[in-house]
């Protein structure tokens, strides 16, 4: 009995200290800083505030919610229109990664992963590469050489054949591996008992202050996003 | 003739005067680095990044004015939406350090 | 004749007044960056003085070029810079709140 | 595009005239951004600062009138680089460290600087900027050939885009190929079989 209420006693001291210490910070520092001890006197920066998980920007969403039918557009505009302005199947692509990348910052990268599916990615990648080889290698098998426009069974061959191979070649590669790199680079390397999870890397990297605030963090971070993430996406693309 | 040819005073076109005028961009936005190197925050610097990213989309637009070449506001167009995404990428990449990507 | 030539002038030197106001606020932007004290309150400066000063050289762009076909381009430009312009400032000022950073008080002597 | 520089005179003397204000200006922006990028202590600091060293970059391709290379410098090194190297941050751990700005070592600062005023000494013998008898310009069995035939041959306007899709087209096809194994080597590097 005296044992327990010693042990309710050194975690009222505790307490008791931690709430002085917080209370004493501000007056040097503001009680900011990420290794501050927590506060609790009710300003937006007290430990209620910061206890709460990073939720995702409601006017960055908004925002980017108007601005990528644009951008998107417009990177289709900039592939389409290699052959009389400035770009091409390359910069376009790397615009339309681009707005992916936007969604991703936006609504959150798991939210955008679960959204655009891997078959997509690598469908794009793929299939660039196949159609770029194919409208090569057709020439070649009517008896020309590899590229050699003229011989696509097309009309306007030489017109069309090149923007097959900027558009439906070039462009639709870039576009695919940008997004490829930025999906595994986000869920980093992959080792049994390595980095595989977010969790694990968060222990790692985070400076264990509130370690067991983090995982909270992430699954509700996930709730939240993902209604408003691929939905908001699929009306934004057209 | 386009505008940029009219002549404005003392043998200068409104083309020089453009010119000028987007190195007067280009100046303010080496003062602007200031900021972006000495912080004392992340924060600071990516915001100093994007006011110059600011500037340097006006610095394209009016050097394709200048030059009679407005194709080159496709370059101001592209860049102005990848200063975007690089202002909100790195300031949330600045929350807990990526903790929060 | 003296008609189209006396609008040439005029839109000659409305170009230069719109370039001269783009470039007043984007130096007042600038020192504005430079001189304030802390991330809110420069933030405010890159969000308000900045977006009007490259709003006032697009527009000197947007006449000079003309209004139709690449015009256009410069007056999407503008709306552009004037949806995402602020939104970064915000995402920057918002990103140093969950940082922690404290905001500039009286009496503090950070520059 | 062409017949737009051409009637300009190929950067002729009243260009040439003002070309010192911005090109000194962008080129000051440039080499301190450059600068500040390898002596930045902190790498967050260095990604955000090379930021700004492509935006100085695309508007110096611009003014020389290489609107494709800086769309590719937009495109590429201020979005998808700047990202991407922030993905790999988060990845990696962060070394604690007090100073803002690396350390120098004079002696290989001091081997770089004598290679660069040894370099410095053979600009002498480049052709000026967009001078008309720069071999770049002015060869005509290559460069001049494109500018005159790209259209007859290949119906876009766009000369860079002929040469990249119909000229030199198989390298172009090694080029995105190049790209596609870059994407499946950062697979097999970090371990993975799916991107998503």
């Amino acid at each position: 009995m005296s044992g327990s209420d010693s042990g309710v006693d050194t975690d009222a001291a505790d307490t008791d200290a931690a709430d002085t210490d917080a209370v004493s910070k501000p007056a040097t520092d503001g009680g900011f800083g990420r290794d501050r001890p927590p506060r609790s006197d009710g300003r937006l920066d007290s430990e209620r505030r910061q206890g709460t998980p990073y939720t995702e920007s409601q006017v960055i969403m908004s925002t980017v919610k108007i601005v990528t039918p644009f951008a998107f557009t417009y990177g289709l505009f900039v592939t389409f229109h290699g052959g009389g302005s400035p770009g091409g199947g390359f910069q376009g692509g790397a615009i339309v990664a681009a707005v992916v990348f936007m969604i991703a910052f936006a609504f959150g990268i798991e939210a955008t992963r679960q959204w655009l599916a891997n078959t997509v990615v690598v469908a794009l990648a793929v299939g660039g590469a196949l159609v770029f080889a194919g409208i090569g290698l057709v020439p070649v098998a009517l008896g020309g050489a590899f590229l050699q426009y003229e011989l696509l069974p097309i009309p306007d061959p030489v017109k069309y054949g090149m923007e097959g191979v900027e558009i439906l070649g070039i462009g639709t590669i870039v576009a695919g591996v940008l997004m490829g790199l930025f999906f595994v680079l986000a869920k980093g390397f992959s080792d049994a008992g390595g980095f595989a999870d977010a969790d694990a890397f968060d222990d790692e990297v985070g400076d264990g202050t509130d370690g067991d605030g983090e995982p909270t963090d992430a699954e509700s971070l996930d709730g939240e996003s993902n209604p408003g993430g691929p939905a908001a996406a699929d009306g934004g693309e057209p | 003739m386009s505008l940029v040819d009219a002549s404005l005073a003392a043998g200068y076109t409104l083309g020089d005067f453009l010119l000028v005028a987007a190195a007067g961009f280009a100046v303010l936005a080496v003062g602007m680095l200031y900021r972006a190197v000495v912080g004392p925050t992340m924060q600071d610097r990516v915001l100093a990044v994007n006011v110059l990213g600011t500037n340097t989309v006006v610095i394209l637009a009016i050097l394709g004015a200048a030059l009679g070449e407005p194709t080159f506001l496709d370059i101001a167009l592209v860049y102005a939406l990848l200063n975007f995404l690089m202002a909100i990428a790195i300031s949330k990449f600045t929350v807990e350090r990526g903790g929060v990507l | 004749m003296t008609a189209a030539a006396a609008t040439e002038t005029a839109r000659v030197w409305l170009v230069v007044a719109l370039t001269l106001l783009g470039l007043f606020f984007s130096f007042v932007s600038m020192v504005g960056v430079l001189r304030l004290p802390d991330v809110y309150s420069r933030a405010h400066t890159a969000s308000q003085a900045d977006t009007l000063g490259a709003g006032f050289g697009l527009a000197a762009v947007a006449i000079t070029v003309g209004l139709a076909g690449a015009g256009f381009k410069s007056v999407l430009l503008l709306f552009f810079i004037f949806v995402t312009n602020p939104t970064a400032a915000h995402a920057i000022a918002r990103a140093a709140f969950e940082e922690g950073i404290v905001p500039w008080i009286e009496g503090d002597d950070r520059r | 595009m062409t017949g737009a520089l051409a009637s300009a005179g190929p950067l002729g003397a009243p260009v040439v005239a003002q070309v010192t204000a911005i090109e000194a200006s962008l080129f000051v922006f440039v080499v301190l951004t450059a600068l500040f990028t390898a002596l930045a202590r902190d790498v967050l600091a260095a990604v955000i600062i090379f930021g700004a060293y492509s935006l100085g970059m695309a508007a110096l391709y611009t003014f020389y009138r290489a609107p494709d290379v800086a769309m590719t410098e937009a495109a590429i090194s201020a979005g998808v680089t700047t990202v991407l190297l922030l993905l790999t941050l988060a990845k990696t751990t962060r070394l604690d460290h007090e100073a803002a700005f690396e350390s120098v070592n004079l002696p290989a600062a001091g081997a770089a600087g004598l290679l660069f005023a040894g370099l410095m000494l053979t600009m002498g013998d480049i052709p000026a900027v967009g001078s008309a008898d720069a071999p770049i310009w002015s060869n005509p069995d290559v460069t001049q050939w494109y500018i005159a035939e790209t259209y007859a041959e290949t119906h876009v306007e766009n000369t860079v885009m002929a040469v990249l899709a119909a000229f030199r087209g198989f390298d172009t096809f090694g080029e995105a190929v190049v790209v596609f194994a870059a994407g499946i080597a950062a697979l097999i590097v970090l371990h993975r079989e799916v991107f998503a």
